[in-house]
């Protein structure tokens, strides 16, 4: 629920006096967070950082899934298929597949614009449906989308996926090693939640919010559900479409394996964990279904017996997420003096 | 009027279309009777909690092994007389245990999330099913095991068509079954309560049921029916394997969505047509379209379908029509 | 600059709900639709609303056909209402749920509000400035972070009257607002719709409680059956016999307390029925 | 539940393994927790072996050798995961990785970047494509394996028409194209290509629309359980046209699934000679079921050589055994391995790769060609 988030967002001071002193205090912290995390994470060891980029990724993924069910209340069981859309189209238009070979901004651009209208137009025809039925509905697209990319071969190259990608290039600097591309993920990702939070405290957000709360009584006072939930969608796949395009240009290979069910479950989980509809909460909940399936490596094929319990304990521990409700941004940064 | 030799040959090749088309309904019928019995637990579930059950298909899979194994220690016995006892009784002792791992894992993993979001079961309902998988595959085996037929191989030619006994007895036994549970559920009082539990808790509640009675047997009745489907599925493809449960299970649910979710006569429907689109899907796109549209294009054929049903009929075939409104719960997210 | 409704029907299946109803709603008054149960009143407001679709026939409000535009349209032409059973924004707090009444207005501007630094401040402001009034009209001001679904009855109540009239209405519809509240709640009721009359808003209040319409209505439409019965003042109303058969069906008091304790009883039957057809139940 | 969970949080190093620090260690990464793990599993078991008597012989240079086994799920994310977490780690001085050719393509790179000697078990012929110095690659890859099996049915059988069904996996799919392409090239007409997915069971539809082009020969591209499966229901359908499967089909599973009476007549291509041509492979086959009482996976004896084949190279590297010098020793690799000399080209393709069809006779593989 975002409801307290943004109560908070909108009601804090109704004068609107902004207290300076509070504001530089919480600046100074983030600044000085950020350049420990930009100082102190390319010093660890490059498999640690691989997992930060990971995190990274499945970050921007939950950020974006978290516009459509934990604003709007509307469950996706295929958002994959966005990122699919994503990662193929760097995979298609920076490799050998076709001979293109497009520079790594545009295509991102690109890639987030296409996943973008995708969103938009498998929207439309479930703009009736909510709960389960959506859900079901977004799970075979989703399948479909991954089938095609499957059975396409002449364009895909089907299973066998496309491989020898190209090394993507920014501003003349080649993104070659895991810690290259944390600092192309970092900004992305900062920026991609913040988005987020701002929109989440935007009247657009308190209109997905009424959505989810009751749709018609939110018809009855003049909110537009069908662009709003359109607006949804599309904002979320576009997020979405970026992890792909960054994905593929990390991996420099694609292949239909990676855009199974089981991911979109993967970040359906991550919300839910973290706290369905808080940012901090899906933080927190990507750096968790991340991170503990690497602890879990050393057990070998253990591994996902124990992931399972794992995932069933920290449920029935905190079914509402690991992050409470009111722990939000906007809680963090009154923490922090901003008023 | 068609040259004498074409007019020939179309006649040679009609009985060898229609013995075709045959074969395809019997394939179709036969892969439908098992998804409907899974789609059944689903449904079960679902009408009543509202939950997606996703460890439901692992129940089918412990079903198989379980099944596997009292055939084994019983394989003495089997061969003499007692043969059909003893198949019987595997059949009664596989429903029991794992409808009881069914009503434990529902004691342990979902009741303690009833007052949270839809979510949570759903996706802790996920993490049991990974558990119960990768447990299987540690702790019984990863290859897959060979599962002994317990009908005699005979088989029957119906106009060129090959029918199998096995093939008949699982959509006969199938059919039995679930007119048997339709009778439960309408007929006695466990099932009247079951109906009105899944109708309106609070209600039912009020009306002084205790609602966690028919929930249990719920979780006892839906995992037994997914675990006989288990040995059916499993004598007869032959084998028994960790991993056999999530895709089946992912379709015997999009069978019951298909057929209504909540309704048991749907998710029968829903079975036996997922049945037959993927078996046209499979085999006769391909043969209509000359190869264009491959067999490889029988999911996305059948997950088209589920899409277009559910976004003009949400319902489904014989769910009961659900207003937009209808569709979500206060406490959904 | 007034509401009419011509020539309206409506069909449930086989049950007509509301037969062939010509009804004309003069701005500057406040106008009271009475009928016994099932007389069609709350259908009105619906199909008024376009929560309904209309059978037949046409709403015409400012030379625009209501009934041919989306229920999210007609909101935008001020036309608002609240329902029989309150439908507040439960999740959210009271100021938000009045905050969201602004988002026509406002989501041209998103762009604006989510990427220019400052702006979402100032337009916060303004909201909160929009949102302080109506708060304070309907001395709901202490609650503005309370979740609507946290409310006493009789304040969930005011609040949707106050998200309604956020949109400032041109036409404001108020099914049953008084249902449910004690006296005094009431009283105070009565004082602030009386303050939310405009010359230019047309205001239609459904009420069963005769004391509360009597005294509060300029002008009473009595349905029954679907069909107008009779319409006039309420001094009007009171002296028409008809309009005593169709409620008791005996003639005498019409002081309407014990009519209204009856049909009150009766609502609440209802109510508790309508939750149940509204959304399916809640999970175990 | 919980206790379970805090234990595999904090009490990593509990079970898994974490050698000393004067071990060398190998670390592998294949399918251990899906479909495939039957696979994976077998397969480590064969580098286990050999690491085992590697050690029992003493290691190297008095340093034990320790198997580093992990999960890459056959997915590309995990698979390039753990080469990272491999090539981080200094006491692992060569790989074998991985299984799938989707996760070794992405992991290749990783694994070039840090040096590591790569041998793979990958089939594709696009692994080896980006001809990086690290990779090689011991075993005969999908143009051997589906073209001998194409070219014995068309000269040895003399077949005309052939059915191809693939599972649209990365080595199904690969198999199988290749197979399609030879058998066309050579002169025979493939009457349909199906694909089916690999977790399906139920097969008769596609196998009742080939019984109507009646092929001479129907060639599965796929794994385990799906071959077996798919055999059993082909002839119970009534196909009586010759089969011809990939080696993970090279399993006893093959004959349990479809039954001996389906599975006669079966042709399975695979890598190794019979085992009891030799008398290392039966020894092979006999440690095997001594260590793991389980006969050996299809993969098993391939897992085996490619360890033997690292551990022969760390020897020759003598006093510095580095990952550098294991990958100058991989390259002039002159090794009489389990299943035939191993020597690499300059991409780290299988010099002389070998490829024997076998045919199921009753309840074992006998070799059908060559014929020796």
């Amino acid at each position: 629920m975002t409801s307290e988030a943004t109560s908070r967002a909108v009601s804090i001071d109704p004068g609107g006096k902004i207290h300076w002193l509070g504001r530089v205090r919480a600046a100074a912290v983030i600044v000085a967070m950020l350049v420990a995390l930009v100082y102190f994470v390319p010093s660890l060891p490059t498999y640690y950082v691989r997992i930060i980029d990971m995190v990274l990724i499945y970050l921007l993924l939950a950020t974006g899934l978290n516009m459509v069910v934990g604003y709007a209340g509307l469950l996706d069981l295929g958002f994959i298929a966005f990122y699919a859309i994503g990662a193929y189209s760097y995979a298609l238009l920076a490799s050998g597949q076709f001979d293109i070979h497009l520079p790594f901004g545009p295509i991102l651009v690109v890639g987030g614009g296409l996943a973008g209208m995708a969103g938009v137009l498998l929207g439309i025809p479930v703009l009736r449906l909510r709960g389960d039925y959506l859900a079901i509905v977004t799970l075979g697209f989703g399948e479909i989308i991954r089938l095609l990319m499957n059975n396409l071969v002449s364009v895909t190259n089907g299973p066998q996926g496309i491989s020898r990608i190209d090394q993507p290039f920014l501003f003349g600097f080649p993104l070659k090693t895991p810690r290259d591309f944390f600092f192309i993920l970092l900004p992305i990702a900062i920026f991609a939640v913040t988005l987020a939070w701002r929109l989440e405290c935007s009247i657009l957000g308190l209109g997905w919010a009424a959505i989810r709360e009751d749709q018609d009584a939110a018809r009855g006072i003049g909110i537009n559900t069908t662009l709003a939930k359109l607006l949804a969608f599309g904002l979320s796949a576009t997020l979405g479409g970026f992890a792909g395009v960054i994905f593929a240009a990390f991996q420099r290979f694609v292949d239909p394996v990676s855009f199974s069910f089981w991911e979109s479950l993967t970040i359906v989980l991550i919300i839910v964990i973290g706290g369905v509809g808080n940012l901090v909460g899906v933080v927190v909940g990507a750096a968790v279904l991340i991170v503990v399936p690497e602890l879990l490596r050393e057990y070998s094929e253990y591994r996902m017996l124990l992931y399972g319990c794992a995932l069933v304990a920290i449920i029935l521990v905190r079914p509402g997420g690991i992050v409470g409700r009111h722990h939000n941004p906007a809680w963090i940064m009154q923490k922090l003096g901003w008023r | 009027m068609l040259p004498s030799r074409t007019r020939r040959s179309l006649q040679r090749i009609k009985p060898v279309v229609t013995s075709f088309l045959i074969q395809q309904l019997v394939n179709a019928l036969t892969i439908g009777a098992i998804y409907a019995l899974i789609a059944l637990g689903y449904t079960m579930v679902y009408g009543v909690l509202r939950l997606i059950n996703f460890a439901h298909s692992e129940m089918f899979m412990v079903g198989g092994h379980v099944a596997f194994f009292l055939f084994a220690a019983s394989a003495s016995l089997s061969g003499s007389a007692l043969g059909v006892l003893v198949t019987l009784g595997v059949f009664a002792a596989t429903f029991v245990v794992v409808g009881l791992l069914g009503v434990g894992i529902e004691e342990a993993a979902y009741r303690p999330l009833r007052r949270a979001s839809r979510l949570a079961p759903m996706l802790s309902a996920l993490g049991v099913a990974i558990v119960l998988q990768n447990a299987v595959m540690l702790f019984v085996s990863r290859r897959p095991l060979p599962f002994p037929a317990f009908l005699p191989p005979i088989s029957f030619s119906v106009v060129g068509a090959v029918v199998t006994l096995d093939q008949i007895f699982i959509v006969v036994f199938a059919v039995a079954l679930m007119v048997t549970l339709a009778w439960f559920v309408n007929g006695t009082t466990l099932g009247v309560k079951i109906r009105a539990v899944s109708e309106n808790p609070r209600t039912a509640q009020l009306l002084g049921i205790d609602v966690n009675t028919p929930i249990r047997l719920i979780f006892f009745i839906g995992p037994g029916l997914g675990a006989l489907a288990g040995i059916l599925y499993a004598s007869y493809y032959g084998i028994v394997v960790f991993s056999m449960g999530f895709v089946v299970g992912l379709k015997a649910f999009i069978a019951a969505i298909l057929g209504g979710i909540g309704s048991i006569s749907g998710a029968m429907l829903g079975g036996f047509v997922l049945g037959v689109l993927e078996t046209f899907g499979a085999g006769l796109l391909p043969k209509l379209t000359n190869g264009v549209i491959g067999s490889e294009y029988r999911d996305i054929f059948a997950f088209s379908v589920l899409v277009l049903v559910l976004i003009f009929r949400p319902a489904g075939f014989l769910g009961e029509v659900v207003t937009e409104e209808g569709m979500v719960y206060k406490r959904d997210f | 600059m007034t509401l009419r409704f011509v020539g309206l029907r409506k069909r449930f299946g086989s049950l007509i709900a509301i037969d062939g109803v010509d009804l004309v709603f003069e701005p500057g008054k406040i106008t009271s639709i009475i009928g016994p149960n099932g007389a069609g009143k709350s259908t009105l407001i619906n199909m008024c609303a376009g929560s309904y679709k209309v059978t037949s026939g046409r709403i015409l409000f400012e030379d625009v056909e209501l009934q041919r535009l989306k229920k999210h349209q007609i909101a935008g032409h001020g036309v608002a209402r609240t329902y029989q059973n309150i439908r507040l924004f439960d999740g959210m707090t009271v100021q938000q749920n009045l905050e969201v009444c602004l988002f026509s207005s406002y989501l041209g501007r998103t762009f604006a509000e989510v990427f220019v630094p400052g702006v979402s401040q100032r337009f916060k402001n303004e909201r909160a400035a929009l949102c302080r009034e109506a708060l304070a009209r309907f001395g709901l001001t202490r609650f503005a972070e309370t979740l609507a679904a946290d409310l006493s009855y009789g304040n969930q109540k005011l609040l949707e009257i106050a998200r309604a009239t956020l949109l400032n209405p041109k036409v404001l519809m108020l099914d049953e607002p008084a249902a449910g509240l004690n006296h005094g709640e009431t009283d105070h009721l009565k004082e602030t719709l009386r303050s939310l009359v405009r010359p230019d808003r047309v205001m239609i209040i459904v009420e069963h409680d005769m004391s509360f319409v009597m005294t509060l209505s300029d002008h009473i439409f009595v349905l029954h059956q679907g069909r107008l019965l009779f319409e006039g003042t309420p001094a009007e109303v009171q002296a028409n016999f008809a309009v005593q058969e169709a409620y008791l069906g005996s003639p005498g008091d019409v002081d309407g307390i014990r009519v209204a304790a009856r049909n009150r009883a009766n609502r609440v039957r209802l109510r508790s029925n309508a939750n149940i057809e509204r959304r399916r139940p809640a999970p175990v | 539940m919980i206790k379970i969970f805090l234990a595999a949080v904090f009490g990593v190093t509990a079970l898994g393994a974490s050698p000393a620090l004067a071990d060398i260690k190998i670390g592998t990464a294949g399918p251990l927790s899906n479909a495939e793990a039957l696979f994976g599993n077998t397969w480590q078991n064969g580098m286990q072996l050999a690491v085992n008597e590697a050690n029992a012989a003493g290691g190297i240079n008095g340093q034990k050798l320790v198997l580093v086994r992990q999960d890459d799920q056959g997915d590309p994310k995990q698979g390039t995961l753990l080469a990272q977490k491999f090539c981080d780690d200094d006491g692992v001085l060569a790989v074998i990785a991985n299984f799938n050719s989707g996760v070794t393509i992405p992991s290749s790179d990783v694994y070039n970047r840090c040096g590591l000697p790569q041998v793979t078990n990958s089939s594709n012929p696009k692994v080896t494509q980006a001809g990086y110095d690290n990779l090689f690659r011991p075993i005969a890859n999908d143009f051997m394996q589906g073209g001998a099996p194409a070219a014995y049915a068309l000269k040895t059988l003399g077949a005309k028409k052939a059915a191809i069904v693939q599972d649209k996996q990365a080595f199904g799919d690969g198999v199988a194209t290749v197979f399609r392409q030879t058998f066309e090239k050579g002169g025979g007409q493939v009457t349909s290509y199906s694909g089916v997915a690999a977790t399906d069971v139920d097969f008769s539809a596609v196998i009742t629309r080939i019984k109507t082009e009646n092929p001479d020969v129907v060639y599965y591209g796929g794994t385990m359980p799906g071959v077996g499966l798919f055999l059993k229901q082909l002839r119970e359908l009534g196909v009586k046209s010759t089969f011809f499967a990939a080696d993970p089909a090279f399993l006893p599973d093959l004959i349990t699934t479809a039954g001996p009476a389906n599975a006669a007549g079966a042709i399975i291509s695979f890598q190794a000679p019979p085992y009891d041509s030799s008398p290392k492979l039966m020894q092979f086959k006999t440690d095997y079921k001594k260590a793991f009482n389980d006969d050996p996976g299809p993969y098993s004896a391939y897992g085996y050589n490619e360890a033997a084949i690292i551990i022969a190279a760390m020897k020759r590297a003598g006093t510095s055994v580095t990952r550098e010098s294991i990958v100058k020793e991989l390259h002039n690799t002159k090794f009489d391995g389990l299943m035939g000399p191993v020597e690499f080209d300059d991409k780290g393709e299988l010099k002389s790769p070998s490829l024997f069809l076998y045919k199921v006779k009753g309840n074992d593989f006998t070799l059908e060609w060559p014929k020796s």
